[in-house]
């Protein structure tokens, strides 16, 4: 009607990001959190301007093989003669796309499955949650080694098959979340209010659910990135790509060990955990601020 | 008549925080309370004003990350903050003070049998009982006492009993080593109101058949009239007044005091009762507001309340009430 | 279930002479939101994730009650004045657990009467504030009896309350309604034992009044609705039983003027 | 329902998940492109004529319905064929030591990370906010972070190869004959150490993690405060009343994690050598064994199941709770 009315509509609006702004008010006095947070901005930005940092080709020769470090090559060189330091850097760009792909992958699947399981309950959930307990008691790297074997190696079928053995806890997770969600009253208002299901679905539960298991989310991207070095590792990686799994691969077979290069071995295991590390951090740092065991809600 | 040696339980100047990265909430903020022998004492107000804490500092088992930070908690002539942890553990948890827990429902361990969790009390004290078979005929006893059958409870694990037997059981489990203080935080709320008056009952008839004192902590005021015999009121951290029940309930001093009595329905006068609305709402405790913590709320605000804190003013023996409309100038 | 959200075993709901239950689906959503609700733990029953604007636009959105965006903007800024959310600009873009217990309270009832009901269900609404804010919430649900001529159905376990704002009153044991009534007259006349030992044991704040009182003691805990007693369902505790009580379950009789009571005591044979 | 009926209850569920897991990788491992016999005409093992004779010998040439068949009564009556490779029952191979290779393996390091992750964890959350605690804390999220076999090579590299403190591979040293058992037994363990080493650390971080997180909640309860007020000793809370009600959701924590335990030991087992199940099926997968693989998947979750069953009861059996149903 008014233009006052119009005028407090934007302000309402303006709001919308107000929740975000407050999460990261929090979130920046999480020491752990921060740490996490800026490493993993160090290795996206390391993943995007490879080619910038890198001193060398990473797939060319640049020297004899198995040099230990050197100021030519800081890290030495691998079993072709291949620089060390500009294959770690390259690495980078498949652990964080794997990691990442396939934990999204995961969450939707298991988002959905535990969602429709708890919500609707009965013989849905039965089925759901049955199919999800094979899943669970699937051994995931001897089924990935078969996997890899009948589909192939190359990347994309990496993260289908990361995601297909890691949707199962997810899904779980989110189920029993959508059960708690599902007895508190504001639901049962809305169905009052004459909201629908699909309504209730993606207004009241999901926006309530991701905030909660997020830091679970977090965590899965850890496990995905050392589940694909572990895949790389025996020999199942992607062989056109680069990729820290498949370095140790060959730093293993090639006898690096024994060579007068064990940085070869050393720095792309390195690189790995501290960036699971970082996920962890961050997963932490979430799981604080969201799920606060310590703030009660009434503390007396 | 207030001899000192009269004097069961003496607080002086409690101060409790939780020290957390936000800030610290002052849950206890300068606190005085004393408890004579063989009394019923109200520690009355809303949650969230640290009455609970104040419970949990007397026998030191404040959570994570609670922690005295000054006064003293004398009992007997012991200083209760400074005593070695396992003093205080073998003379006086249990021995001399025991306590009931808010929600029965939660105070028993579920994994343990009920009698397991009866004797426990009496087998980590050796030095008080003379001989663990005649403890358990006693146990046997209190469970009799409390009006429970021995045979079928003592057996059971807690969630095989209905909620009032369980409140039954953790008061005769308090009352095992004949304290002479029991704690009793709100040991009547989660219950349904004839089992709640039946534990009222239960409770006003032990303390007079074995005369112990009792500090009852609740912010249910008819239950308060109906047992206490005088009644501390807090608010936000601090106690603004104390009486006797009766000055309390008909003569009010302190303006939360008067609005909290006014503001509860009364069953008998129904809607001739006309309740007082307060405004506002409770502060948080860890940026209270300054002056007197009441003033935001207070219907009589003047401009010192903003600004200093009200002294404690004695209105008559045993009234005193921290409100500056009392003081004299 | 008197708002239609579980069915029936037996028996109907009548809302201005139709049974709900019956209705045809269209006609049901037409009157849906002239029956509202208001919950006990004003914790749970708001999303956590939804702006006080949202909580209590969304009946009026679902309903479709208004078509423009200002329609429902100015409506929302009204109801929000009148629980007292002031000013409503600033409370209208926070989320609930910036509100404390009882600002929640009023959203839940801002969001009840938003559709302008002619019955709202208040379920135990004060029973989880503290008492110094209990009195104006109270205050508040009589106000729009008086303003709006809403009806209510008060549920609670707290007889005092219940005293002070009800007119009639009817008590429930076991799933059974026991005794009803003008509410002074079934408080200062209790009929059913059920009723009478509930009053007695109810305290009240006035030391000297209530150490007086006599109390009616009653044997057990209440049985589960699952497997109720047979007969009258409170023989088990009652302190008067006779033997027909465990056999027939009493009728409800009218004992005087709308006071009904289902006792066994009261049927004259 | 009483123990009996649910302990029968649970076995027919188990008889159903293991069908329907036969069935599952009978399908799969029959996706798998190329059949054993044109893998070795490629490699060069076999001549070109005697391919049919290989497939026929191996059963592969009969219609798929019958392959099936076959293969279901091969796996219930446990007896799962002839290894494509190995041309042994492939039973025999998988109980010929590397099954109790593996099993060795993973029991050592689970126990000793089950024990120490539930000793830290339950410590480092009574004393918690304290130094001690915030840094243990971050050491297991370092250990949670680490590839298991990572930190087995980087332990080849400084202990055997630099040091040369423990053997580089296998389970006992080649070539050597035993005068007794416990000289046998003294090589196993040396063997043993690395690995079992590896796989406790790695899995110790998610152990305390758990056992800190449940026991913070649990100690925040009432009966805890109830159990101090009693005057019960410190330890005797901690450990009889807080940590019993905290070993609960640990136990479920590790049922579920039964499966992820497996993925691990392959992983180790190819760095070390070590001759158990998981290298037999990585062999296995690359020759396009099938008896082989089908009995390995079949023994792991049959074993998987029947620990999940065992966690299920011993979950029981802490928990007065529990119903049976």
């Amino acid at each position: 009607m008014t233009e006052v009315s119009m005028k407090n509509r934007k302000k309402m609006y303006g709001g919308r990001w107000r929740g975000v702004k407050e999460f990261l008010k929090v979130y920046r006095k999480n020491k752990l959190g921060m740490i996490g947070l800026i490493l993993i901005i160090i290795y996206v930005f390391i993943a995007i301007f490879a080619p910038y940092i890198t001193p060398y080709n990473p797939y060319e020769k640049t020297g004899k093989p198995f040099i230990p470090p050197s100021p030519e090559h800081i890290f030495g060189t691998d079993e072709l003669g291949r620089d060390i330091f500009s294959l770690t850097i390259y690495g980078t760009r498949i652990s964080l796309f794997v990691g990442i792909l396939a934990t999204l992958l995961s969450a939707v699947i298991g988002s959905a499955v535990g969602i429709l399981s708890g919500y609707f309950g009965g013989l849905i959930d039965d089925l759901l949650m049955r199919i999800t307990d094979l899943f669970l008691i699937i051994p995931g790297i001897p089924f990935l080694i078969v996997l890899s074997v009948i589909l192939g190696s190359n990347i994309w079928n990496i993260i289908t098959v990361i995601a297909i053995i890691s949707w199962p806890s997810t899904a779980r997770l989110v189920r029993s979340e959508t059960l708690s969600l599902k007895s508190r009253t504001f639901i049962e208002a809305a169905k009052l209010a004459g909201a629908t299901d699909t309504y209730i679905l993606t207004r009241h539960i999901l926006v309530n659910v991701l905030p909660l298991i997020s830091a679970s989310i977090i965590l899965t991207i850890t496990r995905a990135i050392i589940l694909e070095a572990g895949l790389s590792f025996l020999g199942l990686g992607d062989p056109t790509k680069i990729s820290w799994g498949t370095m140790l691969y060959f730093a293993d077979r090639y006898g690096a060990m024994f060579s007068s290069n064990p940085y070869y071995i050393i720095i792309p295991g390195v690189a790995l955990s501290v960036l699971g590390l970082a996920f962890v951090f961050v997963s932490y740092a979430v799981d604080e601020i969201v799920n606060p065991r310590l703030r009660t809600r009434r503390l007396r | 008549m207030n001899s000192e040696n009269n004097i069961l339980l003496d607080i002086r100047k409690l101060r409790v925080y939780y020290v957390m990265s936000t800030g610290s909430v002052k849950a206890v903020d300068d606190v005085d309370l004393t408890i004579k022998n063989n009394e019923v004492v109200a520690l009355v107000g809303e949650s969230g004003c640290g009455k609970s804490t104040l419970a949990y500092s007397i026998l030191r088992i404040l959570p994570y990350p609670g922690e005295i930070i000054s006064g003293e908690i004398i009992f007997n002539g012991m200083d209760l903050t400074k005593m070695d942890e396992e003093e205080l553990r073998k003379k006086i948890r249990w021995r001399n003070i025991s306590m009931i827990f808010q929600g029965a429902m939660n105070s028993l361990n579920p994994v343990m049998k009920i009698k397991d969790q009866l004797m426990e009390a009496i087998i980590y004290h050796e030095d008080a009982i003379e001989d663990v078979d005649a403890a358990y005929l006693k146990a046997i006893e209190l469970i009799r006492r409390v009006g429970l059958d021995p045979d079928r409870v003592l057996n059971s694990y807690p969630h095989e009993l209905s909620g009032g037997m369980k409140q039954r059981v953790v008061i005769a489990m308090s009352l095992l080593l004949n304290p002479r203080l029991v704690i009793a935080d709100e040991p009547t709320t989660a219950l349904d109101v004839t089992t709640q008056a039946n534990i009222i009952d239960l409770l006003k008839d032990i303390q007079r058949e074995i005369g112990i004192s009792i500090l009852l902590i609740t912010h249910d005021l008819p239950v308060v009239a109906e047992i206490a015999d005088r009644v501390y009121v807090m608010y936000a951290g601090k106690i603004v007044e104390y009486a006797d029940i009766y000055s309390i309930f008909k003569n009010p001093q302190h303006p939360y005091t008067e609005g909290l009595i006014n503001s509860v329905p009364s069953l008998v006068e129904g809607k001739l009762r006309k309740l007082t609305i307060m405004k506002g709402e409770p502060p948080d405790l860890i940026n209270p507001p300054k002056g007197c913590r009441f003033h935001p709320r207070c219907p009589y605000k003047m401009d010192i309340c903003e600004k200093e804190e009200p002294p404690p003013v004695k209105l008559k023996e045993g009234h005193v009430a921290n409100c500056w409309l009392h003081v004299k100038r | 279930m008197v708002l239609g959200l579980y069915k029936p075993t037996n028996g109907k709901v009548i809302y201005k002479g139709k049974d709900i239950f019956r209705m045809r689906r269209r006609e049901w959503r037409k009157i849906r939101h002239k029956l509202q609700m208001i919950y006990q733990d004003p914790y749970e029953s708001l999303n956590p994730r939804q702006k006080v604007f949202d909580i209590i636009a969304e009946p009026l959105r679902l309903n479709k009650l208004y078509s423009s965006k200002d329609e429902i903007y100015d409506k929302v800024m009204g109801v929000m004045e009148s629980v007292k959310l002031v000013p409503p600009e600033d409370f209208m873009i926070r989320y609930p657990h910036e509100l404390s217990g009882g600002q929640r309270q009023r959203v839940a009832i801002a969001r009840a009467i938003v559709t302008e009901p002619d019955f709202i269900v208040a379920d135990e609404p004060v029973s989880m504030l503290d008492a110094s804010l209990r009195a104006s919430i109270l205050d508040l649900l009589l106000g729009f009896r008086d303003k709006l001529g809403v009806t209510y159905l008060y549920i609670t376990h707290d007889l005092a309350t219940a005293r002070y704002v009800g007119d009639r009153m009817a008590i429930m044991y076991l799933g059974q309604i026991v005794e009803s009534g003008q509410i002074d007259e079934l408080i200062e006349n209790p009929m059913h034992p059920y009723t009478q030992a509930l009053i007695s044991s109810i305290p009240v704040p006035d030391p000297e009044y209530t150490r007086k009182k006599k109390r009616i003691k009653l044997k057990g805990e209440p049985p589960t609705p699952i497997n109720p007693p047979k007969g009258c369902r409170f023989h088990p505790r009652c302190p008067y039983k006779m033997d027909i009580c465990e056999k027939e379950d009493p009728e409800e009789i009218n004992v005087n003027n709308g006071h009904m009571v289902k006792c066994w005591l009261h049927i004259k044979k | 329902m009483g123990l009996r009926e649910y302990t029968i209850r649970r076995i027919i569920e188990l008889i159903i998940s293991l069908f329907l897991f036969s069935t599952i990788s009978f399908i799969v491992f029959r996706m798998m492109p190329g059949d054993p016999s044109s893998l070795y005409l490629e490699e060069g093992i076999l001549e070109p004529g005697m391919r049919e004779a290989i497939r026929h010998m191996l059963g592969l040439d009969k219609p798929l319905w019958e392959q099936y068949l076959i293969y279901l009564k091969n796996t219930f009556t446990f007896t799962f064929g002839i290894s494509f490779l190995y041309n042994k029952p492939a039973i025999e191979i998988i109980f010929s030591r590397k099954l109790l290779n593996t099993l060795a393996l993973l029991l050592t390091s689970h126990g000793l990370a089950i024990v120490f992750g539930i000793l830290l964890g339950v410590w480092a959350a009574w004393r918690r906010g304290k130094i001690l605690d915030i840094s243990s804390m971050i050491g297991a999220f370092i250990l949670y972070s680490l590839p298991v076999f990572w930190v087995g090579i980087v332990m080849l590299l400084l202990f055997s190869v630099k040091m040369g403190l423990f053997p580089l591979s296998g389970t006992i040293t080649a070539g050597v004959t035993y005068s007794n058992i416990f000289e046998y037994m003294a090589d196993y363990i040396h063997h043993l150490i690395l690995p079992a080493t590896a796989i406790t650390l790695i899995r110790l971080g998610g152990d305390y993690l758990i056992t800190r997180n449940t026991m913070i909640t649990i100690i925040g309860e009432d009966y805890i405060k109830t159990a101090l007020a009693k005057g019960v000793p410190e330890k005797i809370v901690v450990w009889k009343h807080a940590a019993r009600n905290a070993v609960l959701p640990i136990v479920t924590w590790v049922g579920l994690e039964i499966a992820v335990i497996f993925s691990g030991a392959v992983l180790t087992e190819s760095v070390f050598s070590w001759d158990g199940i998981g290298k037999l099926i990585y062999d296995a997968a690359l020759w396009r064994d099938y008896p082989v693989l089908e009995a390995a998947f079949f023994i792991i979750i049959f074993v998987t199941l029947l620990a999940n069953f065992l966690t299920d009861l011993t979950y029981a059996s802490l928990d007065p709770r529990v119903k049976y149903d």
